[in-house]
Order: structure tokens, then C-alpha cells, then sequence
């Protein structure tokens, strides 16, 4: 178990799990889409009104962005466990805990990363300024892979278990709280011209631990599914 | 002891449902709780005889 | 060496075997053989350490391998009743990325020569495995024995679905791995046709 | 030691004792409940701002201090069953989950019933009421999550990784107030008079809650009782002790 | 093929569904925590002004509902192709479009339902007033029947298009949209004292296309995807 | 009557196999052997009108079953790789909505009566059907056979992952269901065995 064969198993992990995706672009832009469908519905249900818009801006963004990650959430262990790949994952010489790493950051790069890479264009659609729109994109580069790693928790906890799509959901989302709140409480604060510091330093706090934390979790919940 | 009568009592200063909806619920729900475990537990145990009767012994072995 | 100290697994209320005690010396093939139901799967994935015993444990050269942890999942190669292959990727793709999950690496000529050697084509080898026979993607999964170095191979029912040929061309690579002193314990209802020296049968009842 | 743990981790070691121990913590809870109750009503006096309405806060703060504690407590339990698997500490878990669902639910009703008359709304969207809502989301997790899957041994443990994993969420619905600017009124309501009115308040809502911590305990002992009688596959026990004595040294 | 057998036939297809559901008693109560979920994250983002919320309530209530409805319709289909429960159904002698109105009429019994009947409460939690959740009530009562049959069409496609699966996102979102407008516009109409019997008829329109048209389509799908 | 006339079928850029004409009798099964990929599977597929073929037609009693459609669903059962059985339901729930959805009814002792005919006992009929082994699972999906009064049976590798007794059991229902003028149609790596009188062999050389 040496320090480079880690590396290529998780190197190994990554490179499947994009270049599957590569095949099914589509599951890819499932997620973008759904930002966009959902974002752009809610001048048409709440009516045009700049102000409004404006107000409620960064919490329908980072609101539509967390379900958006959500949504891709019931993908990333399923298939796997579905046809035994999971297995074979479990039986790894390498610890679990790094697989998971590698597994969610390719989930994040799948489906996290265009979102955050989308933001700003959506930020514009709510008439936020330049420097909101800065800390918007900084919020979720922050917010967004502290969704994967704490949702991954939650996929690995209901892997076989029936009407998962839902239970993950009621999972998670409590989870998903404190993130929300700091990652739309940066982006009102800099427009409120209060100042995001203090909410994104704690967005990276969040980072931090759900990195040290989650990915033992995950293995955890894996290992239990398989037993 | 600041009630005048048991109508006063009851009105709460006015805010007689809000208060006695609280208590209320609160009691009923402890009370539905306690009751629910007793039948839980009546049905768990004429589970138990049915399953000595009908001689699954394994356990003792 | 494997060997199950006094074994027990109940799954709900069932005892499936209890007090199961068995060694598997190097260069010998255990079968595991017995009715729909009786353990068979839950045994493997036991020795495999998916599935932690109720009572007693296994040892691997001596070491209980709830202590070895990964040190033991080096030592084996487990191909179960489910393929462990990804439908949207190719043949090549699947067994070479199941190797690299290992943390070994395999180039494309090794991955190539082993899905040869289990009679898949080259074309074949290109597809989406979606499109594949059921037998053609059990081979596949197969397909890791022939890149596999390590000691203890553990298969479930690794027959299912191949044809006559391919039975034959996996049983002599089973024998080629007990020849160079591997292990093997495998589940399987059909006959094993390697020398009787080299395999020990073992039947749950259920 | 580990001898000496398991011995007494027995679930059927457990029963009896946890049958022993009932009737007292039932008793005490009935009892203090009644004298809570009674300062609560007849010694506390009227709260000069709010009138009689505040008589709420002797079941809300209990029940919401429950409502959090207990989570804790169920989180406890569950890393302890996974640490040392055993089966009772699941068995703990899965009792404390619908006591203090119950609670958290009777906070919200509670909290809700004295909303109007005080914020002239059923519901704000509040810090901390936003985030009792989603505590009482966390105890349906743990519940359905554990109803949602069949096998006992993998319900147990994966419903214990959740609840373990969520218990990071109690310390942020605890501050969660100064994080966001709020209405709920935290202490600034009762206490703040600061004589002897507010110290006979302060000792029935102790008292209240003294009471719920009790009546906790002995409804999640016998809620563990019913569950050990459900799940191991023992004869039935307290008519007949000796047989208990004897199955345990079995084992 | 018989009249009788045929509802023999749907009636059995119901009954085994809604079996399946009471063995996941839990999923019923899922969809409904999952609005209570997803309703509630608004605020959390957006900040408690009642007045704000008020605006955006019926669109944060509808877009809810919506994902609630995608989240749980994702699966219709999957667990049957997986299993070869799918390959039974369309060998069975009677027209596979009268089943899968059987098999969604289920689905919305589980999940489409309970969200309806709960959206008053929701509603109260965002101040509307007593007609505005009648009409909230009303244009759910007919949006989500509809959201359901459309969704079938997507979960079908999805079964056998795989490659092209951008495709089905770009084909059944869009459809969503105009529900979701119609629906979300009868509340604010009623809010706005506009009067929302005219939303409240395109709905019931849409609801009555897609009852004779979606039917066709998913069938049409389903066979495709088995071929 | 079944016949199968000039059939033909490509899969991707492979013909599998073209110009096949078979007949198969009344009282008689047609067994489809040949090498993994060769296209049994696609062939049973053709038969059970779920693929369409790319030249040629199937004719029941005839007529094609392209015209006959449903009324030809309603002659066959057809069980396939996959065994349709639901996880979360019990193996009696499974039997019971798997007659149901053909239009049928079925009464809960039929299906256990069905069950146990392949030698599920009762304890295992109350099991959620996620837990069963692949053998019992497979097994489930068999009981079918026992309820069926449909005349055409088609059959793909029904003794996957069956023990040598099971196996037994299935081969002789489908010999009463042969005696009883029944036509069966199945793909198997093994031998079946039934008087020779009754089996047509076809190799599909892929
Ligand atoms: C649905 C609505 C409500 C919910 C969910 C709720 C929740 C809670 C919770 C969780 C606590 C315990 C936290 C702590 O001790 O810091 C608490 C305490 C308290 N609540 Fe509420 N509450 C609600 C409404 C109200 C209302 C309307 C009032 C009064 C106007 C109120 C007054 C208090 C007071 C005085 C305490 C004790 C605070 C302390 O002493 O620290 N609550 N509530
Ligand atoms: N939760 C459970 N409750 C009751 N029985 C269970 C449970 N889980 C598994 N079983 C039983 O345990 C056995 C599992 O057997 P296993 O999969 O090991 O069988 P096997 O010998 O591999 O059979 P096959 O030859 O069919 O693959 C089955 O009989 C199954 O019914
Ligand atoms: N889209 C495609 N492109 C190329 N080849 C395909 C495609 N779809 C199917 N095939 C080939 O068609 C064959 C399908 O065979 P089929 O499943 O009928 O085989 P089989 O005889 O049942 O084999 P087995 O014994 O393994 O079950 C395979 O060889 C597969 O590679
Ligand atoms: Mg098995
Ligand atoms: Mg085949």
C-alpha cells in the first residue's frame, strides 16, 4: 500500500468517473440546466419587479444551486452499487475514505464546477452588481464542494434503499442549512455593503471540516450497505 | 393567588386558547405516547407466545 | 494459507451454518457447493471481509484479517455474482479501470491480451458493454483474473452464463493460478474439472 | 472490562433492571409535574408585558431543551453502538428518536400557539424557529431512515452514522440566533424583570422541565424494553426471572 | 383481451404499486417532507421579511411541488427496467398506454397527493390569505396530475435514448414551464385580486392534453427503450 | 404452431444470423444453444415480439404476430435474463402481481402452492425478495411457469444459478407443460433433459 499506488487508484477513480461522464454528457448538463430552468422561473412567478428581484437574488441562486447538487446526488454511488463496482471499490488495498475523495471531487467537477462557472451570468439576470457577483462565484467555489461531500454521506446512507431520491433529500438538506446560510448571507452582506469576509471564512470552515470529516462517514455508510 | 373565579382561570387574561391549546396538546401528546407503548408492548408480548407455542426454540440452543 | 475459525453467520432469523472451521492451503482450490439458499454467497463475501462473521474469523496466514484490513484486500481478487462493470464504458475501458481501482496499473496491450485470452474479439472490445451478451459481459469480469497477481481469488458462481468453451478456458486459468501455489475458493453448482488433489469440496446444508 | 461491558450491555441483562427502574422515574415525573404545574398557575404571577399568555413558556422551553438535549443524547448512544457494537446502544437510539420527535414537535406547536398572541403570527421565518423545524427534520431522518431499510443490523448502523453526522448541526441551532438577525426574544422576555416574581417563574419552568426529563427517561425505558422484547428472539421474561438468569450466563 | 381483464390488468398494476408503497410507508410522508424541506430553505436564503415572502410564495410553493414531483418521477420507470419488471408489462396483452395510466395514476396517488394536501399549511407559513389557498389548492389539484404524465414521458425516454439524454431535458423542462406559470399565476392572481379562473382553465386544458396525449408517447418510449 | 420464416438480425454492425426458418411444432421445445454473443438472447427476443427482426416474420398459428399483437401477448410467457421480481415485495406479492399485470387473477394459495412447487418454503414466501439468494430469486421468477396456461413458453436460460434439484423440477414442468400439447422455446448452455423426441436443437454459429 505505498503512497504512489493510493495515488493511482484515486487518480484511476477520477479518470473513470469523468470519462463516463464524458460518455453521458448529458447527465453533466442535467444539472446545469436544472440551475438555469429553475432560476430563470422565478422573475416569471414573482413578477418583474427589479427590487424584488434584486432582494431575493442570492438566496433563489444559491437555493437553486444546492438542489441542483442535490439532484445529482442520487448518481454518484447508485450505478456503482448497482452493478457491483462498488464492491470491487470496497476491496481496494488503499483506505476508502481517499477513494471517496477522488469519487466526490470528480462528482464536484461533473456537477458542481459548471454551476459555479455559470453563476455569474445568472447573477447578472438578478441585477447584481460586480463585486456581488465576485462573491457570489466565491460563495459557491467555497459552498459547492462542502454540498458534495456532506451529500455523498447521504447517498451512501440510502444505497438500496427504496424511494431514495426522496430520503436523501430529507437527508441532507438539514445538512445543507449552514451552508445556505452563509453563502447567501455572503453575497446580501456584500450587497448590503456589510462585507462577506465573515460569511465566507465560515464557508471555509465548513470546507475544512466536512473534508476531514465526511469522507470517513462515507466509508463508514459503504461499508455498512455492503455488509 | 391571582384568580378570581375558575372562569378566569380558564380565560387566562384573554389568552385562554393559546394557552390551554398548549398545555392541552402537550398533555395529550404524552398521554397518546404512553398509551401507544403499552399496546406495543401488549403486542409484542402475544407475539412472543405465539411464537413459544408454536416451538421455535432456536435461542436455547 | 485461509482458514475460517468456527464460523457463524444468521441472516434474520436463519442460521445459515455455525461452527465452520476449514483450511485452504496454498496451491488448493476450495468449492463451495449446496443448495439454492444455504449460504454459499454469505460464506464468500465473508472470506472476502464485505460481510463481518456473527462468530468466529478468518485468518490469513495466521493474522485474523479483521487486523489486517487493507493489507488483506491486497491479497485477493473478488469477482461476485454481480459483474462490477460499467455499461457505458467499453470492454478495454472497464478492465483496465478495474485494475487501476487497485492501485496497479495496466496498459492497454495487458488489458487487450487478457479479454483475448477469454475469447472476446477485438471488435467486441470497443463496444459499449450495454450492447454486450449476458456471457459476454460475465467474461469480461473475467477477464481481471488473467491480470491478477494476487494469492487468494475468490469467485461467485464464475460460470453463470458462459458457454461450454469459455468454462473450459477459465477452469485451466484456475489451474495455472493453484499451480503457481494460489488460492482459490469458489462457489459454483457445476462440476470443477481440475485434478481432484488440488480441489476440497465443501457443502453447506442450509 | 470488556467482559464486565458486555455482561451488562446484555439487552436482557438490561430489561429487568430498565422494568426496576420505571415505576420510580414515572412516579417522580407525575409528582413534579403536578407541583410545576401548580407554581406555574397559582404562585407565578402575571408577566407585566405579556399577561397571562406567558404561562406557555412552563411546556415550551421545557419541551424545546428536551428537543435538543435528547438529540444529543440519541447521537451519543449511537456512536457508542457503533464504536463498541452494541446492540443495546442502538436499541437507546431508536427509543429516543420519537420522544424527542414528539418534543420538538410540541416546541413548534407551543412556540406557535404563543406566536400570535405575542408576534401576531402563527409563524416567522426565523433562526431559531426555522431551525427547530429542521431538528425535527433530523429526528424524521433517523426514523425513516431506519424504517426504510430491512435488514435490523444495517438499519441500526446506518441510521447511528446519520444521527452522528447531523449532531454537528445542534451547536449551529443553538448560535444560529447570532448569526442571523432574529424575533424569538430568548431570555430578554421572562427573566429580565429580575425579582421575585421572575425567580417563582424561573423554579416552576426548572421544575417543568426536571419533570419532561423524567418522564423522558422512563417512556424511553420502556420503549427499549419493547424493542429488546421485539428484536432478540428470547422467551418472555419478568413472570418467571431465574429463566433470565439462566439465558444471560448462556450467552 | 377482454374489458374486464384490462382493468384486471390496471387494477392489479395500482394495487401492486401502491403495495409497494405502503412497504415504504415512509414514501408518502417522503414527498411531503420534502416540500416542508425545500419550502423552508427559501427563507433561510432569502431573508424572514414577511412581505418579501409573501410575493414569492407562491412561486417558492409551486417550484417545490415541481421537484418534488421530478425527484420522485425520475424513478417510475428505472426500478422496472432494472429489475424486468418492464419487460413483463409490455408483454402483457393489453395496450401498454392503459397501464401506464394506471402505473402514473399510483404514482400521484403516493406522491402527488399528499403534496396537495398539505400546501394550505405551507401556504399560511408564507401568509397567504384564505382564497388565495383555496386557488393554491385548486391549481395544484390539477397542475400535479399533469406535471406527473409529462414526467413519465421524460422518465421513459430516459430508459432508452441514453446517449441523448440533453435531448430529453431540453423536450419535457420546457414543458414543464407552462404549468408551472399557469399555476404559480392563478395564486398571484388571486393574491392580486385579479381573479384566477382563466389560469385555473388553462390548467385544467393542459391537465386533459396530456391525459391523451402523454399516455401514447411514454408507451411509444417504453418499447423503444426495450428493443 | 410457432415458425419463424427468412429471419434475419444485425445488431450494430454484426449479423447474427439471417435466413432462419424453424418450425416448431405443438408438444415440442425448441432448445437454442451456441456461444455467448451469438444471439439467443436477441433470437427469444424476436420470438417474444419485444425486438422486432430486421427481414423475416413470425407467424403464430399462421399469422404474424406483427398483426396479432396483443392477442399474441396474450399466448406466451416469457421469462428472460432478467427476473421481473420486485425486492421490496415477497416472493408470494411478486408471484401474485406478476399474474395480475397479465389481466389474470391469481389466489394467494395458487401462488404459494407455486412457490413451493420449486421448493420455496413458506418462511422464505414472507421475505422481502431483496434478501433471497440469486438462486431463490431466479426461483421466484419460475413459479410463474407453475400458475401459466399459456401455450407458448419462452425461456431464457431458466437453470441460471438453479442447484441440480431445482433444475430437475423445472425441466419436468416443462415436460407436462409439453404433454399437455404446450410449444416452449429456451436458451441454454446445458443439456436438457427431455425425451429427444420432443427437443429440436438450433446452434446459432454467431
Ligand atoms: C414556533 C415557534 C417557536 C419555536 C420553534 C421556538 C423554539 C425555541 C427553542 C428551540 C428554545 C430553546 C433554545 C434556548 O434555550 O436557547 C426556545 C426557548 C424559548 N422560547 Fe421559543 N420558540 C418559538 C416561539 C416562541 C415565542 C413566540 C416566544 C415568546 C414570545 C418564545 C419564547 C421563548 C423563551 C422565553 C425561551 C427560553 C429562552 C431561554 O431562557 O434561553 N418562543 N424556543
Ligand atoms: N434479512 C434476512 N432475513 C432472512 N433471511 C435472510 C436475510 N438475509 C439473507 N437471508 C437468507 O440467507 C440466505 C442467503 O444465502 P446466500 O445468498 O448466501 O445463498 P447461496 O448459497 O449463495 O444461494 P444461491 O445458490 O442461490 O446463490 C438465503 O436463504 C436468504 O433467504
Ligand atoms: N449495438 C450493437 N453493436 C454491435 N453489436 C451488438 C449491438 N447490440 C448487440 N450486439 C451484439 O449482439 C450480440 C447479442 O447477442 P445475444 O445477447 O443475443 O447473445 P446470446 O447468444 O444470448 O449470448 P449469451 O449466451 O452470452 O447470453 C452480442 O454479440 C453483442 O455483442
Ligand atoms: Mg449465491
Ligand atoms: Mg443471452
Amino acid at each position: 500500500m505505498s503512497r504512489s499506488s493510493m495515488w493511482e487508484a484515486v487518480g484511476g477513480i477520477v479518470r473513470r468517473d469523468l470519462l463516463l461522464a464524458m460518455r453521458r454528457r448529458s447527465d453533466a448538463a442535467m444539472s446545469v440546466f436544472f440551475l438555469v430552468i429553475v432560476v430563470s422561473l422565478f422573475p416569471l412567478g414573482v413578477g418583474p419587479e427589479p427590487a424584488v428581484l434584486r432582494t431575493i437574488g442570492p438566496g433563489v441562486l444559491w437555493v437553486a444551486a444546492l438542489l441542483a447538487c442535490l439532484l445529482s446526488l442520487a448518481r454518484v454511488f447508485t450505478a456503482d452499487y448497482v452493478d457491483g463496482t462498488l464492491e470491487q471499490m470496497v476491496l481496494v488495498p488503499q483506505p476508502l475514505a481517499v477513494l471517496v475523495v477522488g469519487k466526490v471531487f470528480a462528482h464536484w467537477v461533473i456537477s458542481g464546477l459548471p454551476i459555479v462557472l455559470l453563476s455569474p451570468l445568472l447573477g447578472l439576470q438578478f441585477g447584481l452588481s460586480g463585486e456581488s457577483l465576485g462573491v457570489l462565484v466565491m460563495s459557491l467555489l467555497l459552498g459547492t464542494p462542502t454540498l458534495s461531500m456532506i451529500g455523498t454521506i447521504g447517498a451512501a446512507l440510502v444505497l438500496g434503499v427504496r424511494g431514495s431520491g426522496l430520503l436523501v433529500a430529507l437527508l441532507v438538506l438539514p445538512l445543507y442549512v449552514p451552508v445556505l446560510i452563509f453563502g447567501a448571507g455572503a453575497v446580501t452582506g456584500s450587497m448590503a455593503g456589510i462585507g462577506a469576509e465573515a460569511n465566507l471564512s465560515l464557508l471555509g470552515a465548513c470546507l475544512v471540516l466536512s473534508l476531514f470529516l465526511a469522507p470517513w462517514a462515507t466509508a463508514a455508510a459503504l461499508r455498512i450497505a455492503l455488509e | 393567588m391571582q384568580w378570581g373565579s375558575v372562569s378566569e382561570f380558564f380565560a387566562m387574561g384573554g389568552y385562554g386558547l393559546y394557552v390551554w391549546t398548549s398545555f392541552v396538546v402537550t398533555a395529550l401528546c404524552m398521554v397518546w405516547e404512553v398509551l401507544a407503548l403499552w399496546r406495543r408492548r401488549a403486542a409484542a408480548r402475544v407475539e412472543h407466545r405465539a411464537m413459544l407455542l408454536g416451538g421455535s426454540n432456536e435461542t436455547a440452543a | 494459507m485461509l482458514q475460517a475459525v468456527t464460523l457463524s453467520c444468521r441472516r434474520g432469523e436463519r442460521r445459515l451454518f455455525s461452527d465452520l472451521t476449514i483450511k485452504v492451503e496454498p496451491g488448493t482450490l476450495l468449492a463451495v457447493v449446496g443448495e439454492n439458499g444455504s449460504g454459499k454467497t454469505s460464506l464468500l463475501r465473508i472470506f472476502s471481509s464485505l460481510l463481518p462473521p456473527d462468530e468466529g474469523s478468518i485468518l490469513w496466514d495466521g493474522e485474523d484479517i479483521h487486523q489486517l484490513k487493507e493489507l488483506y484486500s491486497g491479497q485477493l481478487t473478488y469477482i461476485g455474482h454481480l459483474n462490477g462493470i460499467k455499461d457505458d464504458l467499453t470492454p478495454l475501458e472497464n478492465v483496465m479501470s478495474a485494475i487501476n481501482l487497485t492501485g496497479e496499473a495496466c496498459s492497454r496491450t495487458a488489458a487487450q491480451e487478457a479479454l483475448e485470452a477469454i475469447g472476446l474479439k477485438r471488435p467486441v472490445h470497443r463496444l459499449p458493454s450495454k450492447v454486450l451478451s449476458q456471457g459476454q459481459k460475465r467474461r469480461v469480469a473475467l477477464a481481471r483474473l488473467w491480470l491478477s497477481t494476487r494469492p487468494l481469488w475468490l469467485l461467485d458462481e464464475p460460470f453463470t452464463s458462459l458457454d461450454a468453451a469459455s468454462t473450459g478456458v477459465v477452469t485451466q486459468r484456475l489451474h495455472a493460478h493453484l499451480q503457481r501455489g494460489g488460492l482459490a475458493v469458489i462457489v459454483t453448482h457445476q462440476e470443477v474439472d481440475l485434478p481432484v488433489e488440488r480441489v476440497q469440496r465443501l457443502r453447506l446444508t442450509g | 472490562m470488556s467482559v464486565n461491558w458486555s455482561k451488562y450491555s446484555a439487552p436482557m441483562a438490561f430489561y429487568p433492571l430498565a422494568g426496576r427502574l420505571i415505576p420510580w422515574f414515572a412516579c417522580v415525573a407525575v409528582a413534579l409535574m403536578g407541583v410545576g404545574l401548580y407554581m406555574g398557575f397559582f404562585v407565578a404571577p402575571t408577566d407585566f408585558q405579556q399577561g397571562e399568555a406567558y404561562r406557555i413558556i412552563f411546556v415550551h422551553v421545557p419541551a424545546a431543551w428536551m428537543s435538543m438535549f435528547l438529540y444529543v443524547v440519541m447521537a451519543v448512544w449511537a456512536g457508542i453502538g457503533l464504536g463498541l457494537n452494541a446492540r443495546l446502544s442502538f436499541m437507546m437510539a431508536q427509543a429516543i428518536a420519537p420522544t424527542g420527535a414528539m418534543f420538538t414537535f410540541l416546541a413548534l406547536l407551543t412556540g406557535a400557539m404563543w406566536g400570535k398572541p405575542t408576534w401576531g403570527a402563527w409563524w416567522v421565518w426565523d433562526a431559531r424557529l426555522t431551525s427547530e423545524l429542521i431538528l425535527l427534520f433530523q429526528y424524521a431522518g433517523v426514523m425513516l431512515l431506519r424504517t426504510s431499510i430491512d435488514d435490523m443490523r444495517r438499519a441500526d448502523r446506518s441510521s447511528a452514522v446519520f444521527a452522528l453526522v447531523g449532531v454537528v448541526n445542534v451547536p449551529i441551532i443553538y448560535f444560529s440566533v447570532q448569526w442571523w438577525n432574529t424575533l424569538h426574544q430568548g431570555a430578554s422576555v421572562s427573566m429580565s424583570t429580575g425579582s421575585k416574581m421572575a425567580a417563582t417563574m424561573l423554579t416552576a419552568m426548572l421544575l417543568m422541565t426536571l419533570a419532561f426529563w423524567l418522564y423522558s427517561v422512563a417512556v424511553i425505558l420502556s420503549r427499549v424494553r419493547c424493542i429488546i422484547v421485539e428484536r432478540e428472539s428470547l422467551p418472555v421474561w419478568e413472570e418467571e426471572p431465574p429463566v433470565i438468569q439462566k439465558v444471560a450466563e448462556v450467552r
